[in-house]
């Protein structure tokens, strides 16, 4: 396929368009309008269905409709559309849907700003809904990675019956970075499920789609079958990249957009002869954390970096469990760190430990 | 020599008894879909959204693939589901609280979407699940567990007329309320309803059926006496009729 | 080669188009490449700007903050990004709207009159295709055909039409800036 | 003539249908059913024209009608 | 002050409106509809306004109007409700306005159950709504408790302007217990900044209850200020009991309502000669670390009890920084863990460390 | 010997001009409010809430308290703020995005409360402040970023007529709709926001002024050309004149 | 003392306010208590239960699961929750409504025809504070005295008319339980 | 007679007021401002009637209009 240059927020459109997804709902908002525009014009050409809801939370319920149908289906929004959507996200999760919902992250708390941030990671991660669920959550930090991720969050919602969060923010939504876009062919995946229509004896059960269990035994066992399924998912899908660290005396830790900053700033330090490495989550959930923790137990000291005030630190700590001292360098607000910035934070690690 | 007319448990409801009170009429209107929708359509043909509200377990009861909504959510699910599916009948079952207050925006842009889907709408006045609170189509001079002095216009505002307001709107193919407190209610009932799903299948696009509807239970009153209350007070305020067709 | 680049003026001038087409030419010899829009509300009808980057290695940071190249269409452009140009670094601006003389010693102010080139060829419209021949014989990065191509591969082939009064202003760019 | 059944395990004695019969046939038992509820029944079924109207009204799907051809 | 039977609901209700709490908006959804029912009947009474919102969204937004006039509001829901509000919750605490936010936290996700759970405790704690905000977070665990947090709730918000969440389960709210109602009187606090009505020369500047500071230097200086003020409520306004932990061996790590069945979980293990004693968070944001932190160094090993798949976990191991191994115990879905159940939990925390 | 008139910057503005595009009849209807404030309350008698659009920054404008609410829910801050402080003037001004699509349940429901409120509604048939997407008022046919091929009922659903809609509620003691486009619509429209505002200082209860605005840049028009397009396009489809007055 | 109790019933024999009345009357008498009802929408209508628990120290859980004494007033309630009482334990139901024998032989089991007393009381609607008082007598934990002085505690002096008919079916509930 | 004045830097040259003069005083100017427009002003303000029928249609409040009493 040919290398061609596309916006990030495009290239996930068309990502998602080529991974078969054929529904969008969704509602403006920046600074990710450019995946429902994308959408209302390419799923009209592919024979599919966008659908401009009225707000965020009829989106996702519009998802949690055409999900349950198992057809592929698709929302996208920033920070605060994303909080209005976390009812619907955990009745997604309750209910056992596979979807897929893109994060581009702006600067918070309430409106905030529109330029790039981090500070929606204790709620893609943590849950920002109510209940145990989890949820795949992927941080491309290149738009080249964004389409591949986009792809294979469809593949892991479809695998797992989960809804699956792309987690970028305006510098990955608003970038324009050559892509090639993948060969990609779905797996096949037992969709029995599915509310498509039953009749009696057609050899399925009849479709429920449903998060209510009003006994709590019954609610216990469902959860605990949750549970199991992001035991599952931990174990199998765990994405994370090292750069630099076989050598590594100190380890940076960042995802997304960050990183790739982040790494520049290594490499300036290794120039320096700083033996810095960088530590990437791919998923953010699921943690790498036995990259973090293996990395812990041989660095002096390592430095999470982030567009926010700390928050995927807190897994960091968890992973390296106290084997290192963990230090922190934040800008928030929609401020992107700069290089310099990050380097200098190298460094004074590197005095400091 | 005609065949013998049977009237029993239809074969679109599956076995499960209704959880509602003694008297409660979800179930007539229950009963009313289901013969309609056996009447009209194969059992995969239809695919139907439960509410949050008392019919949240609706799902048990009629028999085809079901969808649990989110509170008010339900016109958004079935939109997502209708356009996924756009051979099937989707049809949502909700309440006053779950339609006219929680779910007001999803209700009003389904219908000027005139997304093609029917919705039956249980005008019960009140929050039946929740023990009894006010509805947006309460009655004023209701006590409810939340208007305890009875309803006011200036201290809880003004009953919401769901059909008339909609009926403004270009995209509903039918709007019509309707009320189930006597057979012959009862069988207008189910011609609206009717309709309602022909349109549909007809392609018409959105359509609406009100029915007035009891809640014995926490309008401490018998079911006889509730029966009475939709016929002397609620139809005064909720004229019954076609107030939309296209 | 690793090259922080900084295009920069009124919305309608054509400065995120300029930038688009620098990354283009990049990625079509074979760089590593990122173009960044600057956007929010205050963009609107406004200002624009954007950051490219055009370098050996994977890109690092989209978002320029050091620029060994700032281009400047018009006076605010100016004002906001003399200080993001590295020392040594070039400033490339439009003098037919900028009556200012930058102000930094340490680096190397380029006055290009592209309004008026553009108004001389017929078509004003074209200002940012002649700042785009001249940021690349200033730069020495890219060739007026690498730049053509970009073009084409950017508008597709509906607007072949243009390409003889694009390729006109770029070469009228290349040479403004030469002499 | 038709035929009228009670499934009376699964009635909520609510008496609808006790007020719908034209011809006053149905009454709730003295007895309570599984269900703790006094459960309709029809006092002379001879009497019934199996005309529905209690099918009609009953909430819970209890009653069955069955109406002959006559013949 | 004479002792009565109060269910929790009501008593919550009751101790806000001698706090001076004037308006309330809410919608309802069980197991919390007794807060709103009170407060349509006690509102009226002492002159205060109770609105039923349309829904949760709008009954935030509606705390957000009256509480940025300076007056005393609340809200109160539970878990899907809580859910729709963060967007809300997300813009109170950037336009930094107090007020009282009680979820009464049912089984998740989704629809789920409506019985007892503490499964919204990552919610609750690290923000389910977007950007990096904080909100103190109360565990009562006894209505006499519960009454006396809801008070302190309005005093913690008013001195920092901050939103405050009083996190309750379906047993807080539904259960009676003897109550007395303290006697109390409202600190004096400085609502200068509060919209009223303002006039050119009437000594304070106007007021712009606002979260939007599209400028991201200005959002970023915005932003740390706020980070400022959680550092000193994590300083100033952690609470913790620690019960039996003197001469503890093993601690369990408990909050809310499962903390007092732990507590008789533990008083039963004393009595099998187990050295075990209780840590309970009061506050479960701030966390009370030290106090963990301490005690881990102390103890063999450290049990945290929830009524979840494990969230609070997350905190203890991050305060215990590994100084003791930390073990799970914990039910969902609805159920509470019994005493049984705990007493055999902290035998074979004992058995194994 | 008469005073002289004198048209000048209302008090009620402050000195931070507008951030709007040129030609944007957001900033008449700035003035027109400033101005009815100005002639009838004192600066500290009123509290403002402005919404999520490009009316985002109107808290810098109006010289009185401000709110700026989350989208959509500007009705429901103003209720908590008018409950709160029922003896000053609460008003809102909103877009069609806010008000008409995410912001509907808040809408209806503040209207049918009655609250007393006054709402200011533009109605430019787009979402202005994020780039040109459809709006629930774009008219059939026109093409914006969201409906690239125009509009069409089918694709995209029907244009809601809010005032229409909000018309058939008790709660509302003031409904109209009015433009901007020319001089005789600018002064008619003051006139009706002016009664909006006299209608709470009254306690009549909710009113809503719904204005036909122009975003030329969204549009792709010349401020003229978009002046033209609401005379010859939008009055059409939304009639002006009053739906509602009690 | 930590009595562990479970009343349950049909929802309008009047079973959540026993317990409430119990947890009162431990109040009074300076104890620590607990109610605490079971919730949901299956209760609606149909049946209703709670768990009390009259303590000398702070209640722990107050949701009972191993009851001292467990009150059956119907026959679903019976089945539900006798195994629900300790070894040893006191389960006192309503023999006017329940026909069957209880299963268990570990627990002492006491039928009290507390319906049909009541309509001999001429009061149906009393069969609730007959099964009181023999809870009372049964238990040991509660002087006749203690449980009006609840009651009227709880239901205020307005409802001081019924006192009487309540005391008379409190006392016979502890003379059939004596017997 | 009547006193016209233009706050031309914060003209935004959308000429609203241009076309909304009865007397077809006002034009843009050639010079930009500040803010980059080519803002409006009253070509004869000898003729100009004090009607403030541009005020009307100013979006950005930058035309004040006196009316004087004849007098
Ligand atoms: C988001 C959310 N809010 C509130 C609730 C609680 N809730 C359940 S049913 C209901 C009201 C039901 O009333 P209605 O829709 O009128 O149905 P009815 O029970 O009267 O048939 C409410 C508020 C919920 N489950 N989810
Ligand atoms: C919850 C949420 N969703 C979406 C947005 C993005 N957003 C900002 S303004 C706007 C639409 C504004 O359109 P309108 O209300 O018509 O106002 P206009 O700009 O046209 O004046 C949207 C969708 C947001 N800020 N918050
Ligand atoms: S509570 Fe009311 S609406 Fe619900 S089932 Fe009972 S009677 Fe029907
Ligand atoms: S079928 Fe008609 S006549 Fe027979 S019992 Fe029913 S209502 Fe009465
Ligand atoms: S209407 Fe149905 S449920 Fe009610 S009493 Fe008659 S048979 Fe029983
Ligand atoms: S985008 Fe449109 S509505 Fe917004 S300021 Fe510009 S012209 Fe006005
Ligand atoms: S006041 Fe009237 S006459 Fe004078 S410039 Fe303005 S519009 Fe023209
Ligand atoms: S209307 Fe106002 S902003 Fe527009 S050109 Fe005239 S003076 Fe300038
Ligand atoms: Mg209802
Ligand atoms: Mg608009």
């Amino acid at each position: 396929m040919n290398r061609q240059m596309m916006k990030g927020n495009e290239a996930i459109a068309e990502a998602a368009v080529q991974a078969g997804c054929r529904f969008f709902f969704g509602y403006p908002i920046t600074p990710q309008n450019e995946i429902p525009e994308y959408m209302s014009r390419r799923l009209v050409e592919v024979g599919g269905q966008f659908v401009q809801a009225e707000s965020e939370v009829a989106a996702i319920n519009m998802v949690y409709g055409a999900a349950g149908t198992g057809a592929r289906s698709m929302t996208s929004s920033s920070s605060p559309g994303i909080s209005l959507k976390q009812e619907g996200i955990s009745y997604i999760a309750g209910a056992e849907l596979p979807c897929v919902i893109v994060n581009i992250v702006r600067g918070g708390p309430g409106l905030g700003s529109i330029q790039p941030a981090q500070s929606d990671y204790y709620q893609a991660t943590r849950g920002g809904g109510h209940g145990d669920y989890r949820m795949p959550v992927y941080a491309p930090a290149s738009v080249q990675e964004a389409v591949e991720l986009t792809q294979r969050a469809f593949d892991v919602a479809d695998k797992y019956r989960t809804p699956v969060m792309i987690l970028g923010d305006g510098i990955i939504g608003q970038m324009m970075e050559p892509v090639t876009m993948p060969e990609y062919t779905a797996p096949a995946f037992d969709r029995s499920w599915a509310a498509t229509g039953w009749k009696e004896g057609c050899g399925r059960e009849r479709a429920v789609i449903n998060s209510l269990y009003i006994q709590p035994d019954v609610l216990e066992k469902h959860v605990n079958k949750l549970a199991r399924k992001y035991a599952a998912i931990s174990e199998n899908e765990t994405m994370v990249e090292e750069l630099y660290m076989d050598d590594a005396e100190y380890a940076v830790v960042a995802y997304g957009t960050t990183a790739r900053i982040a790494l520049t700033a290594v490499r300036r330090a290794r120039e320096d002869g700083v033996k810095v490495g960088l530590i990437r989550p791919v998923t953010v959930w699921p943690f790498p954390e036995k990259a973090i923790e293996d990395a812990a137990g041989r660095v002096k000291g390592m430095l999470a970096v982030e567009m926010s005030l700390g928050q995927m630190i807190d897994d960091v700590r968890l992973a390296a469990r106290d084997r290192c001292p963990v230090r922190f360098y934040g800008r928030t607000g929609g401020i992107v760190p700069g290089v310099r910035e990050i380097h200098a934070a190298i460094h004074a690690m590197k005095e400091e430990l | 020599m005609a065949a013998p007319a049977i009237y029993g448990r239809p074969k679109f409801l599956t076995d499960a008894p209704f959880h509602y009170c003694p008297g409660c009429t979800h179930g007539i209107v229950h009963r009313l879909i289901a013969e309609v929708l056996g009447e009209k359509f194969e059992q995969d043909e239809v695919i139907g959204v439960a509410p949050v509200g008392c019919a949240v377990f609706a799902y048990n009861y009629f028999n085809c693939d079901m969808f649990e909504a989110a509170h008010g959510r339900a016109p958004a699910v079935a939109t997502g589901i209708k356009r996924a599916q756009p051979d099937k009948i989707v049809f949502t079952y909700q309440g006053d609280g779950d339609l006219a207050s929680i779910g007001m925006a999803e209700t009003v842009h389904a219908a000027a979407r005139g997304e093609n889907i029917t919705i039956i709408f249980i005008n019960n006045g009140i929050y039946g699940m929740t023990g009894g609170q006010m509805a947006p189509t309460t009655l004023i001079g209701e006590k409810t567990s939340t208007s305890p002095f009875g309803r006011t216009a200036a201290a809880n505002g003004n009953p919401i007329h769901v059909s008339e307001m909609l009926a403004t709107l270009n995209g509903p193919s039918l709007i019509a309320r309707v009320s189930v407190h006597d057979v012959k209610n009862v069988l207008n009932a189910k011609k609206l309803i009717a309709k309602a799903f022909q349109n549909q299948a007809d392609g018409k696009g959105f359509s609406l059926i009100e029915v007035l509807s009891t809640c014995p239970t926490n309008w401490g009153k018998s079911p006889l006496e509730a029966l009475q209350f939709v016929s002397e007070r609620m139809i005064p305020e909720y004229p019954l009729g076609t107030l939309k067709e296209v | 080669m690793n090259l922080q680049m900084i295009f920069a003026g009124f919305g309608g001038q054509g400065v995120l188009l300029m930038g688009q087409l620098i990354a283009y030419a990049g990625m079509l010899s074979g760089k590593e490449v990122s173009w960044m829009p600057a956007y929010g509300p205050e963009m609107r009808g406004g200002s624009a700007n954007c950051s490219v980057v055009v370098s050996d290695e994977p890109v690092g940071s989209p978002k320029v903050e050091d620029a060994d190249v700032v281009v400047a269409m018009n006076k605010p452009s100016m004002a906001a990004f003399e200080k993001s140009v590295v020392p040594g670094g070039l400033l490339i601006y439009n003098s037919s709207l900028i009556d200012d003389k930058p102000k930094r010693a340490d680096i190397r102010a380029v006055p290009v009159p592209v309004s008026e080139i553009s108004s001389e060829l017929g078509s004003p419209k074209v200002a940012n295709m002649v700042m785009l021949g001249a940021v690349a014989k200033l730069t020495g990065a890219f060739s007026a055909e690498e730049l053509v191509d970009a073009l084409r591969h950017k508008l597709g082939s509906a607007k072949e039409g243009m390409m003889q009064m694009n390729r006109e202003a770029i070469d009228r760019g290349m040479a403004v800036a030469e002499g | 003539m038709g035929k009228i059944e009670f499934d009376a395990d699964q009635c909520k004695g609510c008496g609808l249908c006790v007020a719908a019969c034209p011809r006053k046939l149905i009454q709730l038992s003295a007895h309570i059913n599984k269900k703790g509820y006094n459960a309709a029944y029809c006092t002379d079924i001879d009497k019934c024209t199996a005309c529905a109207m209690c099918y009609q009204m009953c909430p819970d799907c209890v009653i069955r009608v069955e109406r002959g051809t006559g013949a």
